[in-house]
């Protein structure tokens, strides 16, 4: 296990949570897209880091194809999927929870990750004691993106950023379990997101908006 | 590797049963045909259930049985889960040649839905069959979340506008749950790591092999996100809000399929860790939190069946009551409380279908799903109408069905394990939930109906399946077979001990 | 051979009552008419009116059926077989072993039931009117009748009259202050029984005050001497009881001529007394409104359950 | 000799046979006796088989291994036998009858449904009361419920009859919840579901659990066997059903929730003869009293003649419970003559019950049958057309008004001297409180007469008032039998008491036993004196001599008599007809009146006049007449209506929006999350 300068560790995981929190303090698609690209970038580099630090070379190949999916081919995918969609407001017009609120409370969740992780006997091993808090984070702030919005896009943004959080979350603790169950998680994710843009399709089609707010027709009154 | 050690007993067996439905999907979307994707769809699922039954025989002489090196490892619980799979898997593709026939001379669905029904059909079928045979649990997680995407796709099978809310729904809700269940995982997985396990750390067999040298801390956080996960999955409440969309909107046999089985699945997931975290720091945590859910999932599900105005909803929150009780049992612990949540599993899988199949056959013939529109059953058509009494009367928990069965020990394990208070809320909720659950039942079956309409069923097939489940429904109530009653006793030891059949 | 005796006694026990049932009724309406300063007829006029019903034809609704030409016949069977537990003159009666007080009870209740039955029978305005207010006072006098027997019985040790009596007549009034209040109950529960005034008029015609002659306007012939007796037998039953029960004096416990004869003159003062007593007091109250009966009846009530604490305090 | 095993496994399928047979058959005459003859057959070896149980040959019989954990047991001793008895005489008799009463249902619909749920319902109460294992008995105890209330909504047609069904159905399962729970604490105490194993040592539970079982099978069991405040159900369920099933249901259904009771007092609860026990029986006696109370109330002002039957049934069930608990009561001061009198009261007035509630059921039946109304105030003059059922009918009604000399009277006088025993209670509060608690259940019995007087009266007497009762006729013969046999054993019990006081006395191992018919039965102050003496056999000399004695005197004094017949007497105006005579509202009026506390009456006169000035011509009148049912307002409804309430907020949380579904799932996660931190 070769070391590595602490700093490098912890300016990383800073630069994911400032990503993050772009998404969370802005309220146009595209920004959110762009804060998306820079997560994954600096996600794509601490992988490449968590590589070096383990010496798995499967590390690599996994922050290579991060590098590729998530930082080119998944943006590319949704503003595909963008353009297509006939709706003029590519915007969060009226989230439930205000921008400023909701950056107050992605921060108690930083803090609330922090203080849970603690519990966790780490081995003292400075890049999971590192990261883990950062993905926990990464993931309750995905889970309040979508908590927090109505439009159908920021929605599948929160869950792409769950799932960056769950993403580094297995590296850091797991070291890349096996390929075999990577790749079948990586399949999984992909092919979920085709299946969320089929549904934006069919939502915008169907509903004539991409506002969530629309679809409360199946509701207990 | 020698390909006689590749094709010994065990991994031909596993193989063929992962091979028939992929075949069959292979075959379905060659031919592009309603009438052969039919037959290869019933004839594939008719092969499944020989096989599972085959797979069961030998657990229950055999107690374990493992393929692929480690990859694969079929246990008596395990079993449990895969009788339902084949048996409502056949039942279903049974009844699909009836309704999605009707739907087709409807005009609700074209030649291209029927087929990529029939792809989306066996494919399911495929993804839940790995669920209790994978050892990996990485590969369980894998697949529960390939059944989402998957049942994602056949309920928007028609777009409707209903049906794509739902569908939404079900996505993100579900992949967030999940998300969930990964982390726990993987905190199991680091756990085992840190046990000193090196070599497949993921799987359920290393796990419970030395879950006693596990962090207690670890394997108490690592068992919430797996409740949380799991549980959103397999509906027990407050995470089972997508349940009654999802349900309702989706076409009938699947409907049964989520139902009866893909909930199941899921439970299956909170069982494997229940096991490793009551081996590892005592059942007592794990328990409590099983028993908080099952408690809120049965008071939510009684309280909303009172309102529903769609008769799949209906259903659907039954579900959720049913899940709860299963868990409750599980937490309740002891051998009568896990063997009575074992014994509803089976009970929920053969019930709940056959009252889908019922319901749908009701809305095609009454042309719509709202309880307020449908009176008088019994008059239009009358097996459909008692069957679907029975269903209804199982599903209270109202002996002599199978589901009484298990109701029953599961609180009598409650009384047992002197969780008064528990067992006497859900005592409440039963009542409250038979109550309501049957104001709309026998208004349906017995009301005046609002229209003239001719007495006659909906086709052999459309009521051979439903005759099947309701007897099954019938003699679980009264008679258990030896043998499965061996698997069931197998089964819960597992649970109750840890592991060990 | 004393079996006989003893069962010839209890046969000829109850033909007094039977037979001087109606002097009795002979008795109160003299009575009676002497205090409104009337002569009125002779005390034996009630035999000449049951002879005198007993040889004239019947006059029956069209409307009515079979139940109606039995029930006469139903009451004087019911309330004639409950004489044979009456004890008169000797408290000892064969019949003791056949049934008590509860059996009295039930067979006027037999009788009742017909005469209600036989009120409604005849589809006229008046006898359902009848029915209907003899069901709620019937009702009611149920309970205070039952509670005034426990004390009775629980004072005495037995529902069996003979018991009853016998104990009764072996001891002293005073140590058994609850009796008063049981003799009070009784009384009034008699007048209720009865037809007497306050509850009921049995010279009325008048359809506001009608509650028994109600129910058998209809009867003519020897129907009507058949209700009229069991009537008076009805009566002569309960003021027999009521005399033995809280004034058993000379009530004979052996059977030895003397003694029969002093009992039997005993019995016939003590109750023609008390008949006498009863149309005098008739005559100084005024019949009450329907639904100020059951205030009547509750205050035997509670004057029974103020008995009943004595008795167990 | 054939073994009772065998008979009892006939008996078992006869019955089944029955049900399948039924599904199986059509229209026609030959469809009613599929159905109805193998119920008469297996009626009456369940007879049979009771007998010769009683007979000292009790049957005990297993399944091992049907189901995981629960044997199928089945154990018929002398107290399952009697309640056996009763089954098979009644349902003998509802078979026979129904031979003839359901024809009707040919016309409209298929009797095959009918006749299988019919012999299904007849072959639950069977095991039911046979059953040895709690998850067996609570299996025929819902399938009986079950077959029971599908029967009740047969006619579903009608109105109301579903809304009584779901009533039923769902107090009757609330009732099974508590037989559920006590039968629960009993395993938690023993470990198995046999009970067998209750019986043998629940005397060694804590005295806390034995309460516990106590009360909450005294309300499951109390539930179904219609004692108040649980009863609403049955006032409507019965009237619903068909007449032979209410009979069924009123006559041994309910007195099935009177074996569990007493099955429960007597082996399961560990009952000691102490008087800490005291109150289990001092609540019977309480509960006894109000049924008896209320439930006579409710009838005698009731219009529908099924709902006034199935009101009276309250009150007489209240009669068994005031038994029961005395004998209880007793019991705990170790009075054993005494517990054993008001043991036999208690149980005689249960087979009473059965036998005259089960013929005036299938009386009211037959005049439903002829007339197509269950309102009395549209009938009157049936006696002139249907003399058969008039009479029966009639037998029934004296016999449950409790009149010498029909069996009511013998069980009721029991019952009122087990009351009156109550002095030899060594407690003074005990005994003021019996004392007072026997006003109510004096008043009961008047009123209890003036129920039936009016059923009656209002019923077959006097002048039709409808056009209902035109162009009917008797009612077919078998229905007319079976009838019969009911009414022969009322009078059979009446007049011979012997017979059903060594039956009890046999099924219940007393240890005192009539020696022959003739025996008064005696009871024994505690002088040794005699308290109380009653022969019913002589009772019925003395009546047949006075009537020989009367009839010949009559005629000896007065002759041959001469009958004309006139019209009732108009007061001179003529043209006295049916709206003048008096109505089921009219005759109770009075007792409406002075009961107005209870019932609130609500008193509503519409005049119409021919002038608008002048208010003494009056054109029309209407008068209407609302009782208020108390229990329905005041206890259930809000109990109702506040569970709807909270389901309504629970269920708003389903909103249709998937950010809040999602929020509930990070709360959740949060919370739980927090909950294991703050645990460490």
């Amino acid at each position: 296990m070769e070391t590595i300068q602490p700093d490098i560790l912890t300016i990383s995981a800073a630069i994911l949570l400032i990503a993050t929190f772009g998404v969370v303090a802005r309220r146009g698609f595209l920004d959110w897209l762009n804060a998306y690209r820079l997560q994954s970038v600096v996600l794509a580099g601490v992988t490449g880091i968590v590589g070096y630090v383990t010496g798995i070379w499967e590390i690599y190949i996994a922050a290579a194809l991060t590098l590729v999916i998530k930082s080119v081919i998944i943006p590319k995918v949704l503003t595909y999927v963008t353009r297509r969609l006939e709706i003029e407001f590519k915007m969060e017009t009226n989230p439930y929870v205000s921008l400023r609120t909701a950056v107050i409370i992605s921060a108690f969740l930083v803090a609330l990750s922090y203080f849970l992780i603690q519990q966790i006997p780490l081995k003292s091993d400075p890049v999971a004691s590192t990261y883990l808090p950062v993905s926990v984070a990464l993931f309750l702030i995905g889970l309040f993106v979508i908590v927090s919005r109505r439009a159908a896009l920021s929605q599948v943004v929160g869950l792409l950023i769950i799932e960056n959080g769950l993403f580094l979350f297995t590296l850091v603790l797991t070291h890349g379990v096996s390929l075999l169950i990577e790749m079948g998680i990586f399949a999984d994710i992909l092919v979920g997101i085709v299946i969320s843009s089929i549904l934006l399709f069919r939502i915008s089609q169907t509903f004539d908006s991409l506002d969530i707010g629309k679809l409360e027709n199946l509701r207990d009154d | 590797m020698q390909l006689t050690e590749i094709f010994t007993e065990s991994n031909t067996t596993i193989l063929l049963l992962f091979l028939t439905p992929v075949i069959a999907s292979i075959l379905v979307t060659i031919f592009r045909q309603k009438r052969i994707s039919e037959i290869v769809t019933v004839s594939s699922a008719f092969l499944i259930l020989l096989q599972a039954f085959f797979i069961i025989s030998r657990i229950i002489n055999d107690k374990t049985m493992s393929a692929f090196g480690n990859t694969f490892y079929v246990d008596s619980l395990g079993a449990i889960i895969l009788l339902p799979i084949s048996l409502v898997g056949f039942v279903s593709a049974l009844y699909s040649v009836n309704y999605m026939g009707r739907q087709f001379d409807n005009g609700m669905v074209d030649l291209k839905h029927i087929t990529r029904y029939y792809q989306g059909f066996n494919v399911f079928l495929l993804a839940m069959l790995v669920v209790p045979i994978a050892n990996n649990l990485g590969i369980l997680w894998i697949t529960v979340e390939a059944t989402t995407l998957i049942s994602v796709l056949l309920i928007m099978l028609y777009f409707k506008q209903n049906a794509i809310e739902a569908a939404w729904k079900y996505l993100i809700i579900a992949t967030v749950g999940l998300s969930f269940a990964l982390i726990g995982t993987t905190f199991f997985y680091y756990a085992n790591i840190n046990a000193g396990t090196s070599v497949d750390a993921m799987n359920w067999t290393e796990m419970i092999h030395n879950s006693k040298l596990f962090d207690p801390n670890l394997v108490k956080i690592a068992f919430v996100f797996i409740l949380i996960g799991y549980g959103t999955k397999a509906g027990l409440a407050p995470m089972h809000t997508w349940l009654p969309d999802a349900h309702s909107e989706a076409p009938t046999p699947v409907s049964a399929l989520l139902s009866g089985v893909l909930l199941n699945c899921a439970l299956y997931g909170i069982l494997r860790f229940h096991i490793i975290s009551s081996y590892s720091i005592g059942s007592a945590f794990s328990s409590q939190l099983l028993i908080i859910l099952a408690i809120i999932s049965v008071g939510i599900a009684a309280a909303s069946i009172y309102f529903q105005k769609d008769m799949k909803r209906m259903l659907a929150y039954s579900s959720v009551e049913h899940m709860g009780l299963v868990s409750l049992g599980i937490g309740f612990g002891g051998l009568l409380g896990i063997y009575g949540a074992i014994l509803q599993i089976i009970n929920h899988a053969i019930a709940k279908p056959m009252m889908f199949f019922v319901s749908g056959t009701i809305s095609q013939k009454y042309e719509t799903k709202a309880m307020s529109k449908i009176t008088g059953i019994i008059k239009t058509m009358p097996i459909t109408g008692a069957l679907f009494l029975v269903g209804g009367l199982a599903l209270v928990g109202m002996p002599p069905f199978n589901i009484f069965l298990s109701e029953f020990m599961i609180l009598g394990s409650g009384f047992k394990s002197g969780q008064f208070l528990a067992t006497s809320l859900v005592i409440l909720f039963l009542i409250v939930t038979f109550a309501v659950f049957l104001r709309h039942l026998i208004r349906m079956v017995f009301g005046k109906p609002y229209t003239e309409m001719k007495t006659n069923e909906m086709g052999n097939l459309a009521v051979i399946p439903i005759v099947i489940l309701g007897a099954l429904v019938f003699i679980l109530g009264v008679y258990v077979p030896e043998q499965l009653q061996t698997l069931v006793h197998d089964a819960s030891t597992i649970v109750s001990q840890g592991g060990s059949p | 051979m004393s079996g006989y005796v003893e069962i010839a006694i209890g046969v000829i026990q109850a033909l007094v009552i039977v037979a001087l049932a109606p002097l009795i009724t002979g008795m109160m309406r003299k009575t009676k008419a002497k205090t409104q300063k009337r002569t009125g007829f002779g005390i034996f006029q009630p035999y000449c009116d049951i002879i005198k019903l007993l040889h004239k034809d019947e006059v029956v609704s069209d409307q009515s059926s079979w139940i109606f030409r039995f029930s006469p016949w139903v009451n004087f069977v019911a309330i004639g077989a409950a004489a044979f537990f009456i004890p008169v003159f000797l408290s000892n009666s064969p019949f003791g072993l056949v049934g008590d007080l509860l059996l009295v009870i039930g067979l006027f209740g037999l009788a009742r039931f017909f005469t209600m039955l036989s009120g409604l029978d005849v589809a006229s305005t008046f006898g359902g009117l009848g029915s209907g207010r003899e069901m709620m006072i019937s009702a009611l006098l149920e309970p205070a009748l039952f509670l005034s027997i426990f004390l009775v019985a629980l004072t005495y040790g037995g529902t069996n009259l003979s018991t009853l009596v016998g104990a009764a007549s072996d001891s002293p009034l005073l140590p058994h202050p609850q009796l008063i209040f049981a003799a009070i109950a009784m009384f009034i529960i008699i007048l209720g029984e009865t037809g007497r005034l306050p509850f009921d008029n049995p010279a009325t015609h008048l359809e506001l005050t009608m509650v028994h002659e109600a129910m058998i306007l209809e009867y003519s012939g020897k129907s009507l001497a058949l209700m009229e007796w069991s009537q008076s037998i009805k009566q002569m039953i309960l003021f027999a009881l009521i005399v033995n029960i809280f004034i058993p004096w000379g009530i004979s416990s052996s059977i030895s001529v003397s003694e029969l004869g002093i009992g039997f003159l005993a019995f016939v003062a003590k109750i023609s007394m008390f008949a006498i007593f009863v149309a005098w007091f008739e005559t100084s109250v005024a019949k009450w409104r329907l639904f100020r009966i059951p205030d009547l009846i509750a205050i035997a009530i509670a004057s029974l359950m103020i008995g009943i604490v004595f008795y167990f305090l | 000799m054939i073994s009772n095993l065998i008979l009892f496994q006939v008996i078992v399928s006869l019955f089944l046979g029955g049900a399948m047979l039924s599904l199986l058959s059509r229209s026609g005459k030959f469809a009613r006796s599929m159905i109805f003859v193998p119920s008469m057959a297996g009626s009456a070896l369940t007879i049979l088989f009771s007998i010769d149980v009683l007979a000292g040959k009790p049957l005990s019989w297993a399944i091992p291994n049907m189901i995981p954990f629960f044997n199928f047991e089945i154990l018929v001793d002398g107290v399952s036998a009697f309640f056996m008895l009763i089954i098979g005489i009644v349902s003998f008799a509802v078979s026979l009858y129904s031979m003839g009463y359901s024809k009707e249902y040919e016309i409209t619909k298929r009797i095959s449904a009918f006749g299988f749920l019919f012999n299904i319902f007849i072959l639950s109460m069977f095991l039911v009361v046979g059953s040895n294992n709690g998850f067996f008995f609570l299996v025929f105890w819902e399938l009986m419920s079950l077959a029971s209330f599908f029967l009740v909504i047969y006619d579903h047609e009608k109105e109301g009859n579903l809304k009584s069904g779901i009533t039923y159905l769902v107090m009757t399962h609330f009732g099974t919840f508590f037989i559920v729970v006590s039968f629960l604490l009993g395993y938690v105490q023993t470990g198995n579901f046999s009970f067998d194993s209750l019986r043998n040592s629940s005397s060694s539970f804590p005295f806390l659990i034995k309460n516990l079982m106590f009360v909450f099978a005294f309300l499951g069991f109390g539930t179904k066997a219609g004692m108040v405040p649980l009863h609403t159900w049955l006032p409507q369920a019965h009237p619903s059903a068909p007449s032979n099933v209410s009979s069924l249901m009123s006559a041994v259904m309910i007195k099935i929730g009177i074996y569990g009771l007493v099955r429960t007092v007597l082996d399961f609860t560990g009952f000691g003869a102490s008087p800490d026990y005291s109150w289990w029986g001092l609540l019977m006696v309480a509960a006894g009293s109000a049924s008896a109370l209320i439930g006579v109330l409710y009838a005698v002002i009731e219009r529908d003649i099924k709902r006034a039957l199935a009101f009276s049934s309250i009150e007489n069930i209240g009669i068994i419970l005031v038994g029961f608990g005395l004998s209880i009561v007793f019991a705990s001061y170790h009075l054993v003559s005494l517990s054993v009198l008001a043991l036999v009261a208690s149980m005689y007035h249960t087979i009473n019950h059965a036998v005259f509630k089960g013929l005036l059921f299938m009386g009211a039946g037959s005049v439903v049958y002829a007339t197509h109304t269950k309102n009395i105030e549209d009938l009157g003059g049936v006696i002139k057309y249907m003399p058969w059922t008039a009479l029966l009918f009639l037998i029934g009604a004296v016999s449950i008004a409790g009149l010498p000399p029909f069996n009511g009277f013998v069980s009721e006088w029991l019952t009122l001297q087990a009351i009156l025993s109550s002095s030899q209670i060594p407690s003074t509060v005990l005994q003021i409180s019996i004392a007072f608690a026997s006003l109510p259940f004096a008043l009961t019995m008047g009123i209890a007469a003036a129920t039936f007087v009016k059923l009656f009266g209002i019923t077959f007497l006097s002048r039709a008032r409808s056009k209902h009762v035109l162009n009917i006729k008797e009612v077919p013969r078998n229905m007319i039998a079976g009838m019969s046999i009911l009414a022969a054993v009322c009078i059979l019990l009446g007049v011979i008491p012997f017979l059903g006081i060594s039956l009890i006395s046999t099924a219940f191992h007393l240890s005192s036993q009539p020696s022959s018919p003739f025996d008064a039965i005696t009871l024994q102050n505690t002088a040794g004196t005699s308290f109380a003496n009653l022969s019913m056999p002589v009772v019925l000399i003395i009546l047949s001599a006075m009537a020989v004695a009367i009839f010949g005197f009559i005629r000896v004094i007065g002759g041959k008599t001469t009958k004309t017949i006139c019209g009732t007497w108009d007061c001179g105006f003529g043209s006295l007809n049916e709206r003048m005579e008096c109505t089921a509202t009219s005759l109770s009026q009075p007792i409406r009146a002075v009961f107005r506390v209870f019932f609130k009456p609500h008193n509503e006169t519409n005049k119409e006049f021919f002038g608008q000035t002048n208010q003494y011509l009056v054109k029309t009148i209407k008068f209407n007449s609302v009782t208020k049912n108390i229990f329905e307002e005041n206890l259930y409804q809000p109990i109702v209506n506040s569970t709807l309430f909270v389901l309504d907020r629970i269920h708003k949380i389903q909103t249709g929006k998937v950010n809040s579904y999602l929020l509930y799932i990070l709360i959740t996660a949060v919370l739980l999350l927090l909950f294991v931190r703050l645990n460490h």
